[in-house]
């Protein structure tokens, strides 16, 4: 079995190695190898899975040391992978959705001179991504953790030639810096602190709390640092909408079902750390509870349906986060709706991929209008993972999203209220996005002429089977996985043992709490309806209020980046530059003119009169004279 | 009298010959001046082997007259030669090189 | 005795510097295989040195030793420690990958018309001066014997530099600036780079003179159990500590770097950065903190607050400049601020982390000024502002200079995040504060190489760039075997941690520090690092 | 002239005291003194050969007698040195006024080697452009009576005259110099001080081309020179009247008061006022020729005048002998006056180093630069001077040797470098140097390294020392100034090389002439000295170090 989970993660690093390095010899067999190595750690972790599934609950658990990284004195940091059924559960939701969107981009990708070094990059970033959820020890998840960074720059700028997208590729790993110095800098903490920082290590509740509350306190705060950055949290969220600029099923896999949600896999990993630091736990709350408003709003005003998705996920993430920072009471439900959005945000992105697979990219849903007839599976499956988000009673979302509504209320006292009250609104607004954007894309009448009507535009068809084929899956496991899940809660006891679990009493009754969520989300739907399902949708964005054009602008974050550290930023630098050239450099040069000007100004001595120089002399002789007897005086 | 005085005479004497050489221009009027500080040492070494009653002064004056006319000779050749190619015996016609 | 094994590992390069030298002018290819032999013939040696070396055993191995110069107690004495082996193998693989990549530098007019053929075995000859020197610098176990080299390695450098510039292949891009004003800036550099070492040479001699006169020996061994007053001591240290710096450079003491590793060959700017300039890093490891602990404790405040702005300082700089080797150059000055950060860190992590780092960034900052060589004399300029795209026209270039850009911002999995990493919990060990503010740097390094990257490589294909042919296969052979150690250090730099360590530990006892205990150790059981 | 003449009792009438007083004949050890015979000897057979030999074959002959006296002089320096005379043996000969002893062996035999090579670059015939009629020309004026462009000239051109007169008065300087550093007495080392300064004098106004430069360097050497041996002699006047006696021991024994000076004087209470002064002038008159601040103002305009091969010998030998005479001076005569002496020779060794070191910056004449930087030189060497120890004594003649090489071989490079107007001298001229002649200009270099004091050069060598020797004496802040100025020395030594190797070379450059084997052999001997002095100094360090005790 160890070895097992040594392959599980070569699998797709050997598949990046052949495809990145292999040449033009590889690039037809690129989509089949990239998709089979996939599927091929998928399978081993469905191997590893019943393995662990056969081993009593408190046992479930498989380690392997490969070899020392690095040892100098007492620091001791090793090369090894520990399994457990939080690990498992994301090694299955990366591989298993991974595979189905290696096989999704066959068809995508189809026409792209690139294939190889795109499923060269898919294959990278599945390595990563499970190094970062297998390793034992932080700083082996850091490195998984830079790696997806770099997958995902990679795959945001993979179509370098467009300017956009080499931007957004960089902004996207800039801003992922910012987060990981959290992450480095709770290591180093770790190290110090405890003189170790693998999780067998450190995460006892017993050895946390020898650190004092103020270590721990510490640790959790630049541990949401990291997890901001990487889960595009607020203030870190900036990246993800120009993300986008990516291949969809890049959007789908990274920037939608697997990488950002590592921040929530580090929180809950990091559990005994939170536990032990509430001032932490508060500050992640709020940053969930912000995020998840700050996303949907911003979900509401876009018309680029891959941005008012990636909104979306933004917002859901923030339940994550938020039911994570609840404590025991919420991690669970924080990974369940994680898996179960995994699915159904992934169907989405797939199912918006096909759309502009279909329409040449574009992307505005303005020129979308009356799909559903022009290309029913991707209307099938969008429309099951809509309801899914949503919360549609029944299907995942409702089941993993209502929970963590309870547990938010379960936090009780008026932050129990607040981030409840946060949550519920937040449902509204998703069912309110969500409807906007199905009804925009698919009902009413076209608005757009196809180049048949004498227009521009192509005539929309249905996707080949490879692309249709997961968006089915994916489609399936939107409607089942929650309720799945839920039956006698399996995911609960399946998970109780790494993350420990109590259960939260809320002020409101479960079935009050249900009906509100229903009634919110039916308003929703209803005000999206009646906004674009009842009356025409201009073509060019209207000139609205000011909240929506600052919606539009995400809320005008990007503005104040902007100002203070891309420009006030670039001042300083070349201030900075100035400086150099002007006060260290110009210091150096200073004292060389100085000798040079004292130089030219002693050589006039020498005038070339005999006398004067007798003069000097004679001079020199007085002096010479007067010192010796001063001196003799003193 | 005492001879200190005479140890003063030979100061004077010398400071005028310096004085002499910092001022004239003619070169073989400085020349003379340093011929006459020549003249203040042997003073000078005379009245000391006066006080103190040896011969050592008196024998240096004698060496130092010999190396004043070797110096004699070796100036006036320099000098007539350059008065020969400049047509001026001016110290300061003679600065060519400077800075 | 024994076999001279260090002394014939320094001669042999010297030996070639002498012999093709000596070739006709006519001869070109001559000189360039004879110097090719003799790096090769020193990568050989270096290799049987690093074999012969026990890590763990006397602190210094391979020991020789000769009387010089009684007069002045100066002893031909040599012998390595595991840093300097590791440097030594550094220098010896470097120099032959770099001669390759020079290997057309010296061919054609360096530029403009007036210029003659350069002497192609001044220039190898002049590299091979330099290898033997640094070799003998990092051997020597004797303060003046060092020094003498220290300062005589200026002079090839010098003349390296100041004489031959940036080869361009094809017609030079109308950078606003005629063969003269280029010519006459290198020479400016070539002096200034001169003159700010010789300063820092001649301080460094004063201190030297002062360390004779005080403990009248030269041996770094006698001397580590010398006693010298508390004054003397501090006076002695900061004229070795300024001569290091401005070799290191650590900020102020930079200025001279940019212009020179911007004005001279890619070649050369790696010999200046990845084997010369390490010298001085090494020497603080060697010569400041064990002959002047009590010093190096006293100044160590000052010394990690100049690195961190060296670091910061750097990085920031390197963002906004034009000149593609100028921003390698600034890039260089902020990892020698941490390479310094984790010598003065005083704790194991990190002075392993910081010789670690020497190796690393001699790598990867020669894959990638090498990569950027060949990309300049392509496009025949060295102006990000003339690049755009060139990914589309040369994509292997362009992903090993993604490689290399990515080694240089230490990304995990490439040899310098290992360093860096020991580097920064070296110092956060030291003082938390310092080791975050120099966290920070990592923010910086990756905008500056990936600035660098969406400027020359991606976005449209810029005209100029359309006709850039992609890596030949002279120069594929050259970034090959740097990209494969930039990931096996990457992935297991424990080999050379293995040398490094035991060295370490004899400073740490040179000292009297022990690393700092965790404050609130985890359980026995479970303990040391892993489970 | 001993002080044993003083034996009697003062009396009144001096003339009944001399005849009272039986008159010894001088026991004079002509062994000892051979060196300086053997070359005084050699410089007399000169002037007969001037006087007797047909012109035709005097060239051939002087140069013979010359070398070969050198030859001889120098056999008997190692003859004197290997019998014991450098260490165990040294005493005063000639009754006590020349002293030979260590310092003035090792000295000697210095000057008499670097007066060697500088007579092979002096007798150096085959660099002017030269007529069918008058095959071989050397530097100097062919009548150097006749007036520059008069017909006479011309005449003595065409009839192919050269001044053979310089090999005798090289060899008269020199044993001037032999004398200078030996000088056992004041008396001693005025007349050494004299017979050095008259030929080197004439030889500055020799000058074959640019005529007018070298009289005027002339003039200005000879009147300030004159000047400045006139304060040294009234100097001695009043160190005389202080101690009553010549004798550099003697002085010292009535210094430290072993030996009571003259009572009347004690009586008149000038005594100490006479010692100081007297004391300041005579170290005046031996900075002078040392050419430290302020008394260096001669230097560059003589170096820039003098022909270059004369420049060369005189920049080289003078420093040895000034600097020697310099060191016995304070060594023996005055070491007890160390703390009245010490602090001005710092004053004076710091602004020499500084004046010398920046005005050196901004030359533009290679001969001036060089003199500059021998000024900077001698405050180097002074810094030894002052560390006032056994270190400080054997620094300085190591510096010594190891300098006067160099300078020797920097000086006949230059005359190498001509162009129709004769040697090119301005530094524009050498541009590109290096790609034209790289082998010129790679030896140029390696003497400016040497000078600038880079590592693996007899310059380094001997700075270590000096600066060594000077912290040790106590003398750190001038250590540091000492260090400082060579930084800003290197500034202008690398310009140089930047100019020969960097610049764009000129179209009218200047060509290099092929020298004959004579300033060959001169050049490769310098640039030997200078590496060997620099790699393998310890020989060099033991002989100085036997030869730094000076006897009393």
């Amino acid at each position: 079995m160890n070895s097992l989970l040594g392959l599980l993660i070569a699998a797709p690093l050997l598949g990046a190695a052949v495809l990145l390095l292999g040449g033009r010899f590889v690039d037809r067999v690129a989509p089949v190898l990239g998709s089979a190595l996939a599927g091929l750690s998928f399978v081993l972790g469905a191997i590893l899975f019943s393995n662990l599934l056969g081993k009593p609950a408190s046992g479930r658990a498989i380690d392997s040391d490969l070899f020392t990284w690095m040892h100098v004195g007492t620091f001791k940091a090793d090369a090894a992978f520990h399994l457990d059924q939080l690990s498992m559960t994301f090694v299955l939701l990366i591989t298993g959705v991974g595979t189905l969107i290696h096989i999704y981009s066959i068809g995508y990708m189809a026409h792209d001179e690139k294939r190889r070094k795109f499923f060269g990059y898919l294959n990278l970033f599945l390595a990563a991504m499970l190094i970062l959820v297998l390793a034992d020890n932080y700083l082996l998840l850091y490195v998984g953790w830079e790696g997806v960074g770099l997958a995902s720059y990679l795959l945001i700028g993979f179509w370098q030639h467009k300017p956009s997208a080499a931007t957004a590729a960089k902004k996207a790993f800039l801003v992922n810096r910012v987060g990981d110095i959290g992450l480095a800098v709770a290591v180093f903490l770790m190290f110090t602190t405890f003189g170790t920082f693998t999780f067998q290590g450190i995460l006892h509740p017993s050895v946390v709390s020898s650190a004092g509350q103020g270590k721990a306190t510490a640790l959790g705060l630049v541990l949401l640092l990291a997890a901001c950055g990487k889960s595009a949290q607020v203030p870190l969220q900036s990246w993800l909408g120009d993300a986008m600029e990516g291949p969809t099923p890049v959007s789908a896999l990274i920037h939608a079902a697997t990488m950002v949600t590592a921040g929530v896999y580090l929180i809950t990993r990091s559990s005994a750390i939170f536990n032990a630091a509430p001032t932490a736990q508060l500050a992640v709350v709020c940053v969930g509870a912000v995020t998840l408003l700050f996303g949907a709003i911003v979900g509401c005003a876009k018309d680029d349906i891959k941005k008012a998705l990636a909104g979306s996920t933004m917002s859901q993430i923030g339940y994550m986060i938020l039911a994570a920072g609840l404590g025991p009471i919420g991690y669970v439900f924080a990974i369940m709706h994680l898996v179960t959005h995994g699915f159904f945000k992934a169907g989405l992105f797939l199912g918006a991929g096909s759309i502009m697979h279909a329409r040449e990219d574009e992307v505005d849903m303005r020129k979308y209008g009356g799909l559903w007839k022009k290309m029913p599976w991707t209307f099938a499956t969008f429309g099951l993972g809509y309801l899914a988000i949503i919360g549609f009673p029944g299907l995942s979302g409702f089941f993993s999203k209502d929970k963590i509504i309870e547990a938010a209320f379960a936090k009780g006292g008026t932050e129990g209220w607040i981030l409840g009250g946060a949550a519920l609104l937040g449902a509204a607004i998703t069912a309110y996005y969500m409807s906007r954007i199905m009804v925009m894309t698919f009902f009413g009448k076209p608005r757009y002429t196809t180049k048949a009507e004498g227009g521009t535009s192509p005539e929309a068809h249905e996707s080949p089977a490879v692309m249709v084929a997961p968006m089915v899956v994916l489609a399936v496991g939107s409607v089942f996985a929650g309720g799945f899940f839920s039956l006698g809660s399996r995911f609960l006891h399946w998970l109780e043992p790494v993350t420990g679990h109590s259960e939260g009493h809320s002020p409101v009754s479960t079935g009050v709490l249900t009906a509100a969520t229903i009634v919110l989300m039916l308003l929703g739907m209803g005000l999206a309806w009646f906004q674009y399902g009842m009356r025409e949708v201009p073509a060019a964005a209207p000139r609205s209020i000011w909240p929506v054009r600052l919606a539009r602008r995400d809320l005008g974050q990007d503005d104040f980046n902007h100002a203070v550290f891309v420009r006030g930023g670039t001042r300083f630098a070349d201030g900075l530059a100035e400086f150099d050239a002007k006060g260290v450099d110009g210091a150096v040069r200073g004292v060389a003119g100085a000798v040079g000007g004292g130089s030219s100004r002693l050589r006039k001595l020498q005038n070339g009169y005999v006398r004067s120089y007798a003069f000097s002399m004679f001079g020199g002789a007085v002096l010479i004279v007067a010192a010796t007897l001063f001196m003799r005086a003193v | 009298m005492n001879p200190v005085n005479y140890v003063y005479l030979a100061a004077l004497l010398f400071t005028i010959g310096a004085a002499g050489v910092l001022i004239r221009r003619n070169a073989i009027v400085v020349f003379m001046c340093v011929e006459l500080m020549l003249n203040a040492c042997n003073l000078a070494f005379v009245t000391f082997a006066r006080m103190h009653g040896g011969l050592d002064g008196q024998i240096v004056a004698f060496f130092t007259m010999v190396v004043a006319a070797a110096e004699v000779v070796v100036g006036l050749a320099i000098i007539v030669s350059v008065f020969r190619t400049r047509h001026s015996a001016s110290v300061d016609d003679a600065n060519l090189m400077k800075l | 005795m024994s076999f001279p094994l260090l002394t014939v590992t320094a001669a042999v390069p010297a030996a070639g510097a002498v012999i093709t030298g000596a070739l006709p002018a006519a001869r070109r290819g001559a000189a360039k295989a004879t110097a090719m032999g003799f790096a090769l013939a020193t990568l050989v040696l270096a290799a049987v040195v690093t074999g012969r070396f026990r890590p763990g055993g006397a602190q210094y191995q391979l020991t020789e030793s000769h009387s010089w110069i009684p007069a002045f107690g100066v002893r031909y004495q040599l012998g390595v420690d595991g840093i300097a082996v590791v440097l030594v193998l550094l220098t010896a693989v470097l120099l032959p990958v770099v001669m390759l990549a020079s290997w057309h530098d010296a061919d054609l007019p360096a530029e403009g018309p007036k210029d003659k053929r350069r002497p192609a075995g001044a220039f190898f000859g002049l590299m091979l001066a330099i290898e033997a020197m640094v070799i003998i610098a990092f051997e020597a176990t004797d303060v003046f014997l060092f020094y003498i080299f220290f300062e005589a390695m200026l002079i090839p450098m010098y003349f390296l530099i100041g004489g031959f510039g940036q080869k361009y292949e094809g017609r030079r891009a109308a950078v606003g600036d005629s063969a003269d004003e280029s010519s006459v800036r290198r020479s400016r550099a070539a002096v200034k780079f001169l003159l700010y070492n010789l300063l820092g040479g001649l301080v460094m001699l004063a201190a030297v003179v002062a360390l004779y006169v005080n403990a009248h020996s030269f041996s770094v061994p006698a001397l580590q159990n010398a006693h010298l007053s508390t004054t003397a001591e501090r006076l002695i240290f900061l004229g070795f500590m300024f001569a290091f710096a401005v070799k290191a450079p650590l900020w102020p003491l930079h200025t001279w770097l940019p212009g020179a590793m911007g004005e001279s060959t890619a070649g050369t700017a790696v010999l200046i950065t990845a084997v010369v300039d390490k010298v001085g890093t090494f020497a603080m490891l060697r010569f400041c903190l064990q002959l002047f602990p009590g010093a190096s404790a006293w100044a160590t405040p000052v010394v990690l607050v100049l690195a961190v702005i060296s670091i910061l300082y750097g990085a920031i700089l390197a963002v906004v400049q034009k000149d593609i080797k100028r921003l390698i150059a600034y890039a260089s000055i902020s990892h020698f601020g941490f390479i310094i950060l984790g010598i003065f860190a005083l704790n194991s992590r990190g002075q392993s982390g910081a010789t670690l780092y020497m190796v690393n960034h001699g790598i990867s900052t020669a894959a990638l000024m090498l990569i950027a060589g060949f990309l300049i004399s392509r496009r025949g300029s060295a102006l990000i502002a003339d690049f755009g795209g060139v990914q589309k026209v040369a994509p292997i270039l362009a992903g090993t200079f993604l490689v290399a850009g990515l080694a240089t911002l230490s990304l995990p999995g490439l040899a310098p995040f290992t360093s860096e990493f020991l580097v920064l919990l070296g110092a956060f060990e030291h003082t938390p504060a310092i080791g975050v503010a120099a966290v920070v740097g990592i923010v910086f390094a990756a905008l500056y190489v990936l600035v660098l990257y969406q400027r020359t490589m991606t976005g449209p294909v810029k005209d100029g760039v359309t006709a850039l042919k992609d890596l030949k296969v002279r120069e594929i052979a050259v970034v090959a075997p740097l990209m494969a150690l930039l990931l096996f250090l990457g992935v297991y730099p424990q080999p050379v941690l293995n040398v490094v360590n035991p060295s370490v530990g004899h400073t740490m006892s040179a000292l009297h520090k022990q690393d700092p205990k965790p404050t609130h150790p985890v359980a026995e059981a479970i303990n040391g690092g892993s489970r | 002239m001993s002080a044993t003449a003083v034996a009697a009792p003062a009396v009144h009438s001096l003339w009944t005291t001399a005849a009272a007083a039986p008159i010894h004949a001088p026991k004079i050890e002509y062994a000892q003194l051979s060196p300086i015979l053997v070359v005084l000897g050699a410089a007399v057979a000169g002037i007969l050969v001037e006087a007797f030999v047909p012109r035709r074959a005097r060239y051939g002959t002087q140069l013979a007698v010359t070398l070969i006296g050198l030859a001889g002089a120098f056999a008997a320096v190692v003859g004197l040195a290997a019998t014991g005379y450098a260490t165990t043996k040294a005493d005063l000969a000639a009754m006590g006024s020349i002293a030979v002893d260590g310092p003035s062996l090792f000295l000697q035999g210095t000057l008499i080697l670097v007066t060697a090579v500088g007579v092979l670059a002096i007798a150096e015939r085959g660099l002017e452009p030269q007529s069918r009629e008058v095959p071989h020309v050397d530097a100097f004026a062919p009548q150097a009576a006749a007036v520059p462009g008069s017909e006479d000239e011309k005449a003595a051109a065409r009839a192919g005259w050269s001044t053979t007169e310089v090999f005798p008065l090289t060899l008269f300087a020199l044993s001037g110099m032999l004398v200078f550093p030996a000088a056992g007495d004041l008396l001693t080392l005025f007349i050494g001080l004299e017979i050095l300064s008259l030929p080197l004098y004439l030889m500055c106004a020799l000058a074959r081309r640019r005529r007018l430069l070298s009289q005027e360097s002339a003039v200005k050497y000879f009147l300030l020179g004159a000047f400045a041996s006139a304060f040294f002699l009234f100097g001695t006047a009043l160190l005389y009247g202080y101690a009553g006696t010549l004798d550099l021991g003697g002085i010292a024994k009535v210094v430290t008061g072993d030996a009571a000076p003259n009572a009347a004087l004690n009586a008149s209470a000038h005594g100490d006022a006479l010692l100081l002064i007297g004391g300041a002038m005579i170290v005046m008159g031996l900075l002078f020729k040392v050419g430290a601040v302020p008394f260096h103002a001669w230097t560059p305009d003589v170096y820039q005048g003098a022909p270059t091969p004369i420049t060369g010998f005189m920049a080289a030998a003078t420093k040895v002998a000034a600097f020697g005479a310099l060191l016995r001076l304070l060594y023996v005569a005055l070491p007890e006056m160390r703390w009245d002496w010490r602090p001005v020779m710092w004053g004076v060794a710091i602004l020499t180093m500084a004046l010398g070191a920046i005005v050196a910056v901004t030359q533009t004449d290679v001969k001036r630069m060089l003199a500059y930087s021998s000024i900077a030189h001698a405050g180097f060497l002074l810094t030894g001077v002052i560390a006032g120890n056994k270190q400080g004594v054997s620094a300085v003649l190591f510096y010594l040797a190891a300098y006067s090489f160099v300078t020797l071989g920097a000086f006949a490079v230059v005359t190498l470098v001509r162009d129709a107007g004769g040697e090119a001298t301005h530094l524009s001229r050498w541009d590109g140097l290096g790609r034209r002649s790289p082998l010129v200009a790679v030896t140029f270099a390696l003497f400016l390294l040497a000078f600038a004091g880079i590592p693996l050069t007899s310059g380094f060598s001997g700075k270590f020392a000096v600066f060594s020797a000077a912290a040790k004496g106590g003398a750190v802040p001038l250590v540091v100034v000492g260090v400082l100025c060579s930084a800003v020395a290197a500034f202008f030594y690398v310009r140089v090389i930047v100019r020969m190797f960097f610049a764009e070379p000129r179209a009218d450059g200047p060509s290099v002439a092929v020298p004959s084997a004579l300033t060959g052999t001169a050049i490769a001997v310098g640039a030997a000295a200078t590496l060997v002095l620099g790699v393998f100094p310890q020989w060099a360090f033991d002989l100085a170090d036997k030869a730094s005790v000076f006897i009393r």
